[in-house]
């Protein structure tokens, strides 16, 4: 019982919805669902939520290693819902101001666009910002030409990054008709339009292939999942 | 330079104090047993100061890094250039402030370069915000600049139509069935630079700035595709470069590509109408460049010597008498 | 006391002496927000974002002026979103508490965000704007009307699949939780294997069926029916590099390696093509300590009060 | 609505691949259940997960799984707890501790079930407890800023980045490298595969990533289905060639009847 209702459901609705994209009246059920989902998941920041508090005072009842650091999640997580739930400091919308809660909870210069604007931004942007530096350790660590592959995957992230600078554009500038008749068949090799070949060509190439082989996998992984001989997302018995 | 290094001597100072640790260190153990054990955090100091000291050196002395414009620049720039005073040139801001960065700096050299050329500007837009666009451009260069251009002879901004690429397919035909007024809501008739005008064939060049959908792809596809008279440009987001090259040269005669497009127009146009010292704000783009520049000589400088260190190694591996590098993990594709 | 430290102490020591340094001496100092107060139409005062420069020329013009003023919350903020971008760029040195106070802040800051989004942008609207439609106008969403408005039944699937699934947090009949799990699950495979088969898997085999003899205006063109080859040839290889029946060996194996090569130029291509994207992240963060924060560089002349004073930053 | 019928004309083509495909798939998951033999090629990456597993656990230390930072909503994080259950199952029989911190309230709940049935299929179901599968919070920088601490932290010995990857794939490949874990990822995101590629030990590259849980179970009918899989590569392989072989000569001889065959080919097979 336990198991079986579950693949039931599964296999019931995801083949409903395969049929439903070639039956014209119900070719919106797609989105509908979609919509259904999100509200779902909205209701599942609560189970979310409750881990991450409970995670969090255990390890400070336990005096865990760490556990100061574990007040300060727990301060920012509740001072945030508190101000973004509570719509602190959002004045109601000029047409409705005899509505209190009728302002946009992130109103400029409400309390919940303060964490926004001085917390969350900065700190999510600086973390993006690391990765300037991670590709640098990464091109000087893994970029070596132990083998046939590595080699091209060096060669060619080499010519795009030199055909991005101007030294790039400068090395390969007399590469150019008015220099010499003759090099009218050869532009092709000039290192900005060798990174358009590059791009416009394998890069093409080596894309579709890859989406050919994810589209097949998904079709197969979808497959299995719905008929059940994948069902370990749905735990023990 | 020299100015430089003597004004702001304790920037140097610092840049110098950090990296003499690193070249004790190469001076002791050798460089290559330096380079060989050599901790990353040595290569994020040094993209750091790649980064840092072109932002500080450019925003004190307000120059720039040189930059050489590209075949695709200068054909770019040649579209407008070859166009003569009183030409109608149609200009669609398809963007948004998300994508401000790399676009505003071609989205204002190409005013400049137009109002340069005392030619008619058609502005319009297929994003709902990009009127704003329009107006913050036409604010910046025109109003600042060229205050002589005059709105409604000179240029006009006949702001957003929703539809995607159908506002495309109609203004080719027949622009007045859709535009029946401009931006500020005054009738087309009263407009002096809009008689004559009936569709976007009559325009001699289109200048597409876009950030996605609608946007380029839909502007060659309807707008120059079925129309071969109509020439078309572009300046696009480095994400959607790629995308549309294919369609270069025949249905798209020119194409500015992130901000490395936009700092090599730039160039062109200051060097033929900026002046001895051009106002910063046409600098933005040849601005943003300077740490580019420098950060990616640094990656393709790694790249090498991680190649010369290996082969060294390598070299070495194979003569038995030298000591052996560190245990290589199994390494997988 | 190790290296670490000591290297530590020293840039605390530089780094607080440089910024009291700059803060006090120079005249213009550093890191200050200024506002503008400007009463909105419907009556209320609104606080929009205003420059030094802005300040110092309207103090010019009339002393003791209130439009623009110094706002103390906002510099408060500026300087610790300067503080957690040095926290977050001390990682790359070492693990330290700085880093861990703003790694702490930013799981929970973040992880409140995305939940109050959630409430707002989801549940309020089409969960129980969708099921109490008249509460909900009279309580956040006044501006709810027509369609929106009327009270669809169809939103009790989730709210029921969603009570489901808290229902994991009761003692017993935990196993209840699972049916909303096998339905998202379910519908989801059902809809993506239709979705990525008619967009990726059928629109790919579309776009690279091309001619390999290419003809422009008569004449035959060299170079494209070469690129049309290429490209042909090398999804055909690289597929054939993805087939799991056949070892990489004999002639299957040269046909997959071909397909190999083609993979690694596309990764390298896009390696390097993005690498511009992740250096302008890190350009705009040192803009802001420099700029914004330190005030030391003044690229977009916010703060250049007139023409007069440019000879400082000249 | 143009049509008026319960079948919408102008997906039949594509409903006739659909079931070309599916049934290809599930004829050879049958057959396999009927004892046909399945052979398939090996992939490195896939092999090397048993001994990062054990790896981890001569060195005392931990593992480490990310399953993607996307929903349940997306195929690939439903795949990358169909591994995480095959990995947990090794851990188990390894006793070797993996920690999954999630990004989504969902990918927890239903990753949790998954690691307790592999515990119980390792027959340890004592060693499982709830808290190594915890919620960190829905922001990818959030999330990686954690992960990233955590790793420099806990040092784990192996690391799994299996799923659907934006931006961050760079950060925890790069971190995970500089503790010295074995690092093994798997992906469907094509613009995250060359740092993968660059930064890892081993990377499962799209559609290897989807076939790993066969590969890991062994199971006859689940490797059944990456034979129907290849049946879809020889569609591919049929469909290019046929179309640019036709679209050549039709360039060539300029035939009409070739060229209405590539039209129809186009605008109605294909669409």
């Amino acid at each position: 019982m336990k198991r079986t209702v579950p693949l039931l459901i599964t296999a019931v609705v995801g083949f409903t919805l395969i049929g439903a994209y070639f039956v014209p009246y119900t070719q919106s059920w797609g989105e509908t669902v979609a919509i259904w989902f999100d509200v779902l998941a909205a209701i599942a920041f609560i189970l979310g939520g409750g881990n991450l508090l409970r995670s969090h005072l255990k390890k400070i009842s336990d005096q865990q290693r760490g556990w100061a650091y574990s007040i300060i999640v727990l301060a920012s997580f509740l001072g945030t819902l508190f101000v973004g739930l509570g719509k602190i400091g959002v004045a109601p919308s000029p047409q409705f101001l005899e509505y209190s809660w009728s302002g946009p909870y992130r109103q400029t210069g409400s309390a919940f666009w303060y964490f926004y604007q001085y917390a969350f931004q900065p700190l999510t942007s600086t973390i993006f910002a690391l990765l300037a530096f991670y590709i640098a350790s990464a091109a000087f660590r893994a970029f070596r030409a132990k083998n046939l592959e590595a080699i091209l995957l060096l060669a060619t992230a080499f010519i795009v990054l030199l055909g991005r600078t101007f030294a790039g554009v400068a090395l390969t500038g007399w590469i150019d008709p008015a220099n010499w008749e003759g090099f009218r068949h050869f532009t092709g090799l000039r290192l900005e339009n060798l990174t358009v070949y590059i791009m416009a060509v394998f890069n093409t190439a080596g894309n579709r292939a890859i989406m050919i082989g994810i589209a097949l996998g998904i079709v197969a992984t979808s497959l299995k999942i719905l008929i059940g001989v994948d069902r370990s997302y749905l735990g023990k018995d | 330079m020299g100015a430089f290094l003597r004004d702001q001597w304790w920037v140097v100072a610092i840049f110098i104090a950090t990296l003499v640790p690193l070249v004790r260190r190469f001076a002791s153990a050798g460089v290559m047993e330096g380079l060989r054990t050599l901790d990353r955090r040595w290569i994020f100091l040094l993209m750091l100061w790649s980064v840092l000291l072109p932002i500080y050196f450019i925003g004190v002395t307000g120059r720039t890094f040189p930059e050489v414009p590209s075949a695709l620049a200068r054909a770019t720039f040649d579209e407008i250039d070859r166009l003569a005073p009183g030409d109608p040139v149609l200009l669609s801001f398809d963007y948004d402030p998300a994508s401000e960065g790399e676009l505003q700096p071609m989205a204002t050299a190409f005013v400049k370069h137009c109002a340069e050329k005392k030619l008619k500007m058609y502005f319009m837009a297929l994003w709902p915000v990009g009127p704003q666009m329009v107006q913050n451009t036409v604010d910046r260069v025109i109003r600042a600049d060229y205050p002589n251009l005059v709105y409604g002879e000179d240029y006009v901004n006949l702001g957003y139509k929703s539809g995607y690429e159908a506002v495309i397919r109609v203004i080719t035909t027949n622009i007045r069935e859709l535009y029946t007024t401009d931006a500020r809501g005054t009738a087309i008739q009263d407009i002096p630079m809009m008689k004559g005008i009936t569709s976007v064939q009559q325009m001699k060049l289109i200048i597409n700035v876009s950030a996605g959908y609608p946007g380029v792809k839909e502007w060659v596809q309807y707008g120059a595709t079925p129309y071969p008279a109509v020439h078309l440009i572009a300046g696009t987001t480095g994400v959607q470069a790629p995308l549309v090259y294919p369609y270069v040269p025949r249905q798209l005669r020119g194409l500015l590509g992130a901000i490395k497009g936009a700092a090599e127009y730039e160039k062109l146009v200051i060097d033929t109408y900026g002046g001895p010292n051009p106002d910063p704000k046409y600098l933005e783009g040849l601005r943003r460049m300077g740490p580019q520049l420098v950060a990616h000589m640094l990656i393709i400088m790694l790249i090498i010597v991680a190649n010369v260190l290996y082969f060294t190694e390598k070299r070495a591996a194979r003569r038995p008498s030298t000591g052996s590098g560190r245990p290589e993990r199994a390494e997988g594709r | 006391m190790n290296r670490d430290q000591l290297i530590w102490i020293v840039l605390f020591a530089v780094g607080a002496a440089a910024l009291l340094g700059r803060a006090v001496l120079t005249e213009q100092g550093m890191g200050r927000e200024y506002i503008r107060q400007t009463v909105t139409p419907a009556g209320g005062t609104e606080f929009l974002p205003a420059t030094y420069g802005d300040y110092v020329r309207a103090e010019q013009a009339q002393p003791g002026q209130t439009e623009y003023r110094f706002s103390r919350a906002r510099t408060i903020g500026l300087w610790l979103a300067a503080f957690f971008t040095l926290a977050v760029f001390s990682f790359l040195y070492s693990d330290n508490p700085f880093y861990k106070v703003a790694e702490s802040v930013l799981v929970g800051v973040s992880a409140g965000y995305w939940m109050v989004v959630g409430f707002w942008d989801v549940l309020v609207p089409n969960l129980i704007g969708r099921l109490w439609p008249s509460m909900v106008q009279a309580w956040a969403m006044p501006g709810l009307a027509g369609a929106e408005a009327q009270r669809n039944l169809w939103y009790i699937v989730p709210l029921v699949l969603g009570v489901m699934l808290l229902w994991r947090l009761a003692p017993r009949g935990t196993w209840i939780a699972r049916w909303p799990l096998s339905f998202i699950v379910g519908t989801f495979a059902g809809l993506q294997l239709i979705g990525f088969l008619h967009g990726d898997f059928l629109a790919q085999i579309r776009n690279t069926i091309l001619p390999l003899a290419v003809f422009e205006a008569g004449a035959f063109d060299f170079w494209a029916s070469v690129r049309n080859l290429l490209i042909v040839g090398g999804v055909l290889c690289a597929v054939t590099y993805f087939f799991f029946s056949f070892e990489h060996k004999g002639a299957v194996g040269r046909v997959a390696k071909v397909g190999i090569w083609f993979l690694m130029i596309t990764f390298g291509a896009a390696f390097g093509y993005t690498v511009m994207g992740r250096i302008a992240l890190l350009a705009i963060r040192i803009e802001f300590l420099l700029d914004d924060w330190l005030w030391l560089i003044d690229p977009s002349r916010r703060r250049a009060v007139s023409m007069l004073l440019q000879g400082i930053w000249g | 609505m143009p049509q008026t019928g319960w079948f919408d004309p102008t997906r039949i083509w594509f409903f006739g691949l659909l079931v070309m495909l599916c049934g290809a798939v599930l004829a050879y998951i049958f057959a396999a259940r009927r004892g046909m033999r399945i052979n398939v090629r090996r992939i490195a990456g896939l092999e090397a997960v048993d001994d990062a597993v054990g790896r981890a656990t001569e060195m005392g230390r931990s593992c480490l799984y990310i399953p993607g930072v996307q929903d349940m909503n997306d195929i690939q994080t439903i795949a990358s707890l169909t591994v995480l259950a095959r990995v947990a199952k090794t851990a188990a029989e390894y006793d070797a501790r993996v920690e999954i911190p999630t990004t989504r309230s969902l990918v927890m709940t239903a990753a949790r079930e998954t690691v307790q049935a592999a515990y119980l299929a390792a027959g340890r179901p004592e060693a499982f407890s709830p808290d190594q599968v915890y919620y960190v919070t829905d922001e990818q920088f959030g999330y990686v800023a954690y992960v990233q601490g955590l790793m420099v932290r806990e040092r784990p010995a192996a690391c799994f980045y299996m799923g659907s990857f934006f931006a961050e794939s760079l950060i925890l490949a790069e971190m995970g490298n500089s503790v010295g874990a074995i690092q093994i990822a798997g992906t469907a995101q094509p613009a995250q595969l060359p740092f993968f590629v660059a930064a890892c030990d081993y990377t499962l590259i799209g559609e290897e990533f989807f076939a790993a849980s066969a590969y890991l179970s062994g199971e006859p009918d689940q490797l059944g289905s990456l034979k129907g899989q290849d049946v879809g590569k020889l569609i591919v392989g049929a469909g290019i060639i046929t179309g640019v072989a036709a679209e050549t000569i039709a360039g060539l001889t300029g035939s009409v009847a070739v060229r209405s065959f590539v039209d129809f080919l186009i605008n109605r097979v294909l669409t």
